[in-house]
Parts: C-alpha cells; structure tokens; sequence
C-alpha cells in the first residue's frame, strides 16, 4: 500500500463519515444520544479543512497527524477514541512508506489495543470493537473485500447484544434488539473502502 | 423543528456569543475553544474552577460561571463531551498558583476527554485534579458499566467548590469538600417526552402519549424503564422510594431539595412535585433546610424534571448559603 | 397530557402551597383566595404592591412575591383573572397607612375583577389605586378594541415600583413612576407550539410543523398572524421591526433589552435570540444597559419567545439595580 | 313564573354549564384561551355547594345573591359579567315572587344593560350578547320555545362576525368563521331551559 493508498484510505473514512452524518446519527439515537452522527462529521471536517497541510513525511507520521486532530478537535466519546486508534496506527508503521499487508495488520491491531486502552472495552462490550476487530481478523486471512463482508455480519450482529460500554450501557438490556452506532460505522467505512479498491486496483 | 436556531452547527457558538453580550463586564468568550470565562480569572489567590461538558443542559455549566462558581467552562457540542483540546487550553488559560479544579460529570467522552486534556496541562506545568460528579441513582453501579452518571446534583458541587475557593481553600481542600458533597448527593430523574437535538431535527426517541421514561439521564438517551404516565404525586413518591433508601436518608436528617426541569416543563409543574417531595420527606422526618426549584442541568426541551437530595452538615450548607453571582439571574 | 400533574382543578392550589413550603419565613400561602403574600406584609412604612392575572405565567406573578418587588399576588385559575374576592381580600389583607398599588395587566377580565374589588375595598376604607400595563405592540390600539394586553414587560413595573416603595415612595409617587415605566416599555411575543392547559389537557390550537404564531399574548390565544417558521436571527429581526418603531426607540438611547420564554424554550435557544437583538440595537445606535434573558412571563409550556425594550433613564435605572429577595432564584 | 320556577331555571342553568365545560371550553379555545367551560363549571359549582343556604325570601333576592356568589367566584371575563347580569335581574325584580311575563322579560332587559356596562359591549361586538338580545326580543313576542330557537340562530350568525370585545378581539379578522364560545353557551342554555320548561308545563 503506497503512501498515496494510505490517503485514499483515510479520505474515505472522512468523506463516509461526512456523508453519513444522519444515518450514524439516527442510529446512536435508538439507545444513545444522537450525536455521534454530528461528532464524526465535524470532525472529519475539520481534518479536511487542513488536509493539504497534513505532514506526509511517511504513512506512519501522515496517520499521527491525522489521530492528533481527530483527539483535538472532535467531541463525545469518539474523538478520544477514533484519535487514538489513528495514532496507534501510525506509531505501529512509524518511519515506513509503503505498507506490506503485515504491517497494514499490524497498524490496526495497534488501533484495536488503543481503543480498549483508552475506552476500558473489549470484544463483546457491543462498540466499535465489535465490528473492528473481525475486520481485521478476516483481513489478515483474507482480502479486503471479505474483510468488509465480515465487519458487515458482525456490526449486524450486534443487534443481539447487550451494551456494557458507552452512553447505550445505562439502558441495559434495552440495547438489546438495536445495532450499535460504532460498530455499524465501522462496517460502511469498510464496505466503502472495499469499493473504491476494486476501482482503483481496475483502474491501475 | 419547533426552534429558536439558525444553522444547527453553529447552535453552541451563537449562544455563548449570546450569553457574553449579556453579560459584559463579567463574562469573556473565546470562541476557538467554546469558552466561556470570568472577565476576571485567572486569580492567582484562588484555585480556579473548571468544568466542561456536552452543551444542552444550560444553564449547566457555562451560565453558572462566576464569582461563588466556576471560573470557566469550555462546552462541546450538543450532547458531546469537548474535545481534550478544549480542556487543555482552558485549563493553560485558567492557571493559577493555586491551582486548577476540572470537573466532571461521570461519562466516559467527558472522562477520557479531561483525562487527556489534563495530562497535556500537566506536561506543560499547570497543576491539575479531577474531581468527578456521580449522582444518577437510576445506574446501577457495577463491573459492567462506566458507574453513575453525574446530572443535575453536580449544581451543589459547584456551589459548594466555588464557595470553598472564594474562601482561599486550597486545591486538596477542594477535593475534600467536592467528594464530600458528591459522596451526600443523590438524583433520580424522569422524562414526559423526548428531547430534539437541533442538528437532528426531530426527537430522539418516540413516547407513547401515556408513557414516560423513568430513570433518565441528561443527554435524552432512554431512561431505566419505560412506565405509564402517573400523576404527579405518584411520580414524586416513586423518584423518592428510589433516591431515599440509596443513602439512605433518614430521620433527623437536614438535606437540600432540588426539583430540577429539564427544559421543557414550566416552573409551575416544578412547584407541583417539590409540594409533594417536601410533604413525604417531612413526613419520614427528614428536614428540608434548603429548596431549590428551577431549571439547573437540563436536556434541551425535554419536558421531565429530576429530584436531589444532599444530606446537610454545617460545613456544606455554609457553603451553599455562601453567595455567588452568575448569569442566571433576574436582575 | 405530558404534564406533571394531578387533579387538574388543584394545579394552582398545589403549586402555591409549593411554593410556599419551599420560602419557608418569607412567603405564606392563603388558600382561600389563591394568596400569597410576603411573611412580613403588610408594612405600615410602605404602599403595598399587590398583583393579580390568570396563573400558568409563572414565574409571574406568585413568584415575585418579595423584599423589593411584589408584596402579595392573587391569581385566579389558568389563564382567568382572579374572581373579584380574591382581590377584595387582598387588597384589605395588604391595607397599610400609605395605601395599596394594585397592579393590573389590561386584559378584560383582570381589569374588571380589580375595578370592583377596588370599589368593595374603599368601601371599608383600604386606600388603593390602579396601575394598568399595556406593553403589547401586536395589539393595535383603536376605538375597538380593549387596548394593548400587558405582558412580559410588566416584570419592569413590578421592579421599579416595588424598589422605590421599599425606599418610601408614596402611592401618588409610585403611580408615576409605574407609568413612567410602562410609558416606555414595549414587547412582541412569538409561539413556535401552542400550550396545553392542565385542564383541557390539549394544545390549545393546532399549529403545523413549520409554523408559527407572530404577536401572540400570553394566554395561549393565537396572535397576530400566522406564518411561515423562519431562522433564529429572522424572528429576532421580525420582533425588533415590530417594537422599535413603535415607542420609537432612537439612536441615542440606552435601554434595557428582555428576551423572555413563554415556558416550554429552553434558555439556550434565548441567548440565540438575545445575541441577535444585541447586535442589530448596537448596529442601530441603540445602547443595551440592562439585560434580561430568562423566563419571566409564561404561557404555560408554550414553545416561543418575547422580545421587550425599555428606555432607561436615571431614575428608572436605578430602580431596576435595586436589590430585591424573591423566589425565582438560583440559591 | 313562580320563585320555585325561577330556581328551578337558575339551577337548569348551572347544570348546563357544569354538563357542558368541555364543550365551552374548546369553543373558547378556537380564538380565545380556552378557560370559558372550566371558569363557568367551576363558579356554578360553587353555587351548588351553597345552594340550599341561598336566601330565598324572594326572587329578587334570589336572583341578587346568585349573582353575588358568581361574581365574587368565578375569574376570568365570565365571573363579572355573568354575575353582574344576576345582580341587575334581582334588583329588576326586587321584591317580586311570581314573576309576570312582562317582570321575566324586564329582568333580562335588566340584565342585558348589567353586561353592557361592565363589559362596555353592545350588541355586535360577537360576545354573549348576541344571544341574549335575540333571546330576550324573541321572548317578548313569543313563547320560550321560540326564544331558544332566536338564540340558536342568533349564535350560530356570530361564526360571520369580527370580534370586538373580549380576548377574541385580539386575533382580528382571524375570529371570523368560529361562533362565539359565549352566545353559544346563551344558546344551549335557552334550548335546555325551553325543553325543561315544555316537560315541566306538561307535568303540572
Ligand atoms: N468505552 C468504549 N469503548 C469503545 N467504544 C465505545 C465506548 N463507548 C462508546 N463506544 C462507541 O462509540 C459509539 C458512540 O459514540 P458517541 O456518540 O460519540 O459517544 P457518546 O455520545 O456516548 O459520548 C458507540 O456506538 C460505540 O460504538
Ligand atoms: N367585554 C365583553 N362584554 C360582553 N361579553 C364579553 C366581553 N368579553 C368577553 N365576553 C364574552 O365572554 C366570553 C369569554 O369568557 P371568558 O373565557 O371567561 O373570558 P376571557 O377572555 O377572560 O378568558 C366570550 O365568548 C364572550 O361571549
Ligand atoms: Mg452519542
Ligand atoms: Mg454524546
Ligand atoms: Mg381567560
Ligand atoms: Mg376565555
């Protein structure tokens, strides 16, 4: 994966991100808040916003800058969380360029273990994990687009679960019945990513 | 939408704007971190008192600074904790000798975002402590969840934090006197209808014309369980039989009372719960020192209301007699 | 019906004896006649401040009953006048050597219940005069009409009058001065919902999605015309092109601005609304002295808002900073 | 009309008004506040309560003490204006006990000339009084039946007319097209008074 892949990939986290604003939304307003939706999008946004100006000395140091305005500039439960799996995966590939399918691997492993650092959470728990982590699994066996199909299964899969973090938490099993925010998220950001790489393998 | 608002993003900025016209002389806004500040901190005989959380509970926090309260508070968005850089510069803004105080109210964005902030101030030489709020009776407490939320008793620890520094208390005598009156306070909380956040648009949840939420939080997230509607005082006895043993309370014990709106219900209705809270209480020999009947950490415009209870010795209800001077008032 | 209530026939009872339980030493509560009256009325070295009007416009009128505002209010139920024994009571209850001010906001029904409780009082030789407020510009005054309604703009009366009978002021004295007030005070309301009387338990009148009332009273009557939901800033604009014209407020002027909420808008909405009406009177040459962001005249839960103005002058600005001690309040 | 029959009206009257409270009160809310039906149950409750204590020693006196009773306790518009329409039919009739047709219609005339001058309202201004001028004129000429029947018509009519007085007046031109919540309740008042008054002739 060239460093240009890495900014693909990154700017379409943030452009799903942005145009799923309500969708996401409505789904954190089932047994949350309702402002993840929000959050992600204004926060992408602002990345956006200083996109050119985003150091790209390497994928490990572009995806660092890219955690520190996530962490800085988005509110609610999501920014600490989604920054610090960004930073992690940047520290996990510090100084490479190109990224063999091990270290793409690795770096999100490294995201994983930031997130259930920072959100005390773990596989199970009904987050974004939840989804994330078979992600990554498949990828690792497998390509990318089985990887999307796998993190879709488990974000619908989440339905049957009981949430023990975030703000669904406080509603027991009333969570129950209902897909998590996060997870579902996660699994249209893959899908979508797995997409545009179909594309852009065709095209090059 | 049934509001008063222009573009939905820029709801929080255009009221703090709105809030510091108001308020010249006293109040300072910074608009690159939401903050709204004393026109007079930091003061460097004080510690300086913080707090940052999701807007739309107004007036919690940022109508509550001033002299007797908060030196500042730095909101995120609607229902969304700041981010870390908020607190961060708030807290560098806001740093005295003395000290900072950063309160939080129990939710794991708010929690993790004034961890990280802290620890950034830190490394820049700020003196920092944490002081969390967890009132909400309706979580329960265990293994398997972040603990209780803090809502709307978080009012007495400011109130009791702000008078204490006004005094020249230092920051490990905050700290005591904030766990204090945190460790006293108990809050129960209850929805007739759902809150509509304004970049949303509609309400977060549908309610049944003859339904409530029971046991609801601050962020219109779904309550412990969904009743039928009851009458008022039914309402009030159920939120007691809730808050009253979680103590407990009991006989002979002096408390404050609050009846707290949670945007949508008209003081009057407030009036009609604190009659029968104040009867009941009176009636298990419980004695009503202070009453506080108003809006003070709501949910946009959800009508509901939460009842808290802090058990009074004279240290805390010295405290909160203490005065102060904020925005929300009606002079 | 989202409302916490029980019977609806005992909603005012059951919020005054709130209201009372919770001002323990400086309010009593009579039920017979809807009264509430400061603990220390009457006080035979000051004119007595007596209010009544229908209840459902709390904080109006019972809850600024106090040191340095009103000396006792006697509403009737919801949105009626109170009967005209009620203030006949009253107004003997409040007798002092220097006389009752009674004031009343020109509505029919109001007008009449203390024109005739007037009358039966003199007869038992309780000296008393009538204030009347009009600050109402949606109504246009004409040979058909009762006149301007008063509404938020009353607090100002009630402000001014209660500080200077609290400094000695005669009644002759306080009838100027209360007019003086109303001479120059101006307000224009606007309903985004109707509200929902406890005893009807529905919305008064059907209002759709994306409409609003323009120039409603407080009464939950519908108001001038209906029309389309427009921005925040638009409403503000809309109101400001209704009431500075009117008086008409100049460059040149300082003046208190109030943007009230009719009860169901939540605070965070009106500084949007505030921050608005702040900038366009700078922009107009308009100085803000006072400002006043809060609710004080409601309509039950109605979603909306009113906008007034009051031109300031020495005298008038100086009662309005006079410190008064009533049970709208946040300590 | 003798005083058991001017009872037996004034009590048919606040049987009306507490049976119909809904009905008055959402006429009163098209373009008014909606508090008509529940001021009027209300005060006529309060007659109620006290009934059998009324003085009785004449229909003058009667009538006088009813009116006192409503307007000392009912709020709002209603209480003056219903009271003071008691008040002025007593004294009309001071002293009187059976009442002739022409002391019932001079009562009402009394009472008519009560409302106009507290109210300072006259007839097409859309209030009660247009109602109870027709009802009256039509009693004069005719018999009760007919009157009720003059009151209906006249109360209906009021759906084209603009209001004058009372809170109605507010809304303008927006109070045409929905009758007045007082002249309907005239209305109801008369049919009720009239059917009682045909079964009653017919039973004694
Ligand atoms: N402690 C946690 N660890 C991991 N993920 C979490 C945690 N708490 C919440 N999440 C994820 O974040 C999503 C909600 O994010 P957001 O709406 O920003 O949070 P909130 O409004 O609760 O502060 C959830 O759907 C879940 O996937
Ligand atoms: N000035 C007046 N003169 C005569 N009748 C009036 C007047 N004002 C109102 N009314 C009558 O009273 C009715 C409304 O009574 P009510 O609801 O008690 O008054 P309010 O407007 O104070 O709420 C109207 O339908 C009308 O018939
Ligand atoms: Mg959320
Ligand atoms: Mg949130
Ligand atoms: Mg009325
Ligand atoms: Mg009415």
């Amino acid at each position: 994966m060239s460093l240009a892949d890495t900014e693909l990939v990154v700017r379409t986290i943030a452009d799903t991100a942005i145009e799923n604003e309500k969708y996401f939304g409505d789904l954190d307003s089932v047994v949350g808040d309702g402002d993840f939706g929000y959050s992600l999008a204004r926060g992408f946004e602002k990345l956006l916003e200083g996109w050119d100006d985003l150091d790209r000395t390497d994928a490990g140091t572009f995806l660092k800058r890219t955690g520190m305005v996530i962490a800085s500039r988005i509110g609610g439960t999501s920014g600490p969380l989604w920054g610090t799996a960004f930073m992690r995966a940047g520290g996990a590939v510090a100084g490479a360029t190109d990224l063999s399918h091990e270290q793409v691997v690795a770096m999100l492993r490294a995201a994983i273990e930031g997130i259930k650092a920072r959100g005390q959470s773990d596989v199970g728990d009904k987050t974004l994990l939840d989804a994330l982590v078979p992600f990554t699994d498949a990828l690792e066996a497998g390509t990318i687009t089985e990887a999307a199909a796998a993190a879709r299964a488990a974000a619908d899969a989440t339905s049957g679960m009981v949430a023990k973090r975030g703000r669904a938490a406080y509603t027991g099993e009333r969570s129950r019945g209902s897909v998590d925010a996060g997870a579902t998220a996660v699994a249209v950001i893959a899908e979508r990513i797995s997409e545009i790489w179909q594309k852009q393998g065709a095209s090059s | 939408m049934k509001k008063f608002v222009n573009d939905p993003k820029s709801f929080v900025p255009e009221m703090l704007e709105g809030l510091a016209l108001a308020n010249p002389g006293t109040l300072k806004y910074i608009p690159a971190y939401n903050l709204i500040m004393r026109a007079d901190a930091p003061n460097e005989n004080k510690v300086s008192i913080v707090q940052g959380s999701g807007s739309g509970h107004e007036p919690a926090h940022v109508m509550v600074v001033g002299q007797g309260m908060l030196d500042a508070a730095c909101p995120g968005d609607v229902f969304a904790a700041p981010p870390m850089d908020y607190v961060y510069e708030t807290a560098k803004l806001m740093a005295s000798p003395k000290g900072v105080l950063l309160l939080v109210n129990n939710y794991t964005g708010d929690r993790m975002a004034f961890d990280m902030g802290k620890e950034m101030a830190e490394a820049d030489g700020v003196r920092c402590e944490i002081l969390t709020v967890n009132d909400d009776v309706a979580v329960q407490d265990s293994l398997y969840t972040v603990g209780r939320r803090g809502v709307a008793g978080n009012f007495f620890v400011i109130k009791a934090v702000g008078a204490a520094s006004e005094q020249g208390a230092d920051l490990d005598e905050l700290l005591r006197i904030g766990r204090k009156v945190n460790d006293v306070t108990r809050t129960m909380g209850v929805a007739l209808t759902a809150c509509t956040p304004p970049a949303k648009g509609s309400p977060l949840f549908d309610l049944g014309g003859d339904e409530m939420e029971f046991g609801v939080g601050i962020h219109g997230e779904p309550g412990r369980e969904r009743r039928s509607l009851a009458s008022a005082d039914q309402i009030v006895d159920d939120l007691l039989d809730a808050v009253v043993p979680d103590l407990p309370y009991n006989s002979g014990d002096r408390v404050a009372l609050m009846i707290n709106g949670l945007g949508g219900t008209p003081i009057s209705e407030l009036y009609i719960l604190y009659r029968r809270a104040h009867q009941r209480l009176t009636e298990r020999g419980i004695t009503i020192g202070r009453s506080y009947v108003n809006e003070y950490c709501t949910s946009l415009d959800m009508a509901g209301a939460s009842l808290t209870l802090v058990r009074l010795d004279d240290e805390i209800e010295g405290l909160l007699e203490a005065p102060a001077d904020v925005a929300i008032r009606v002079f």
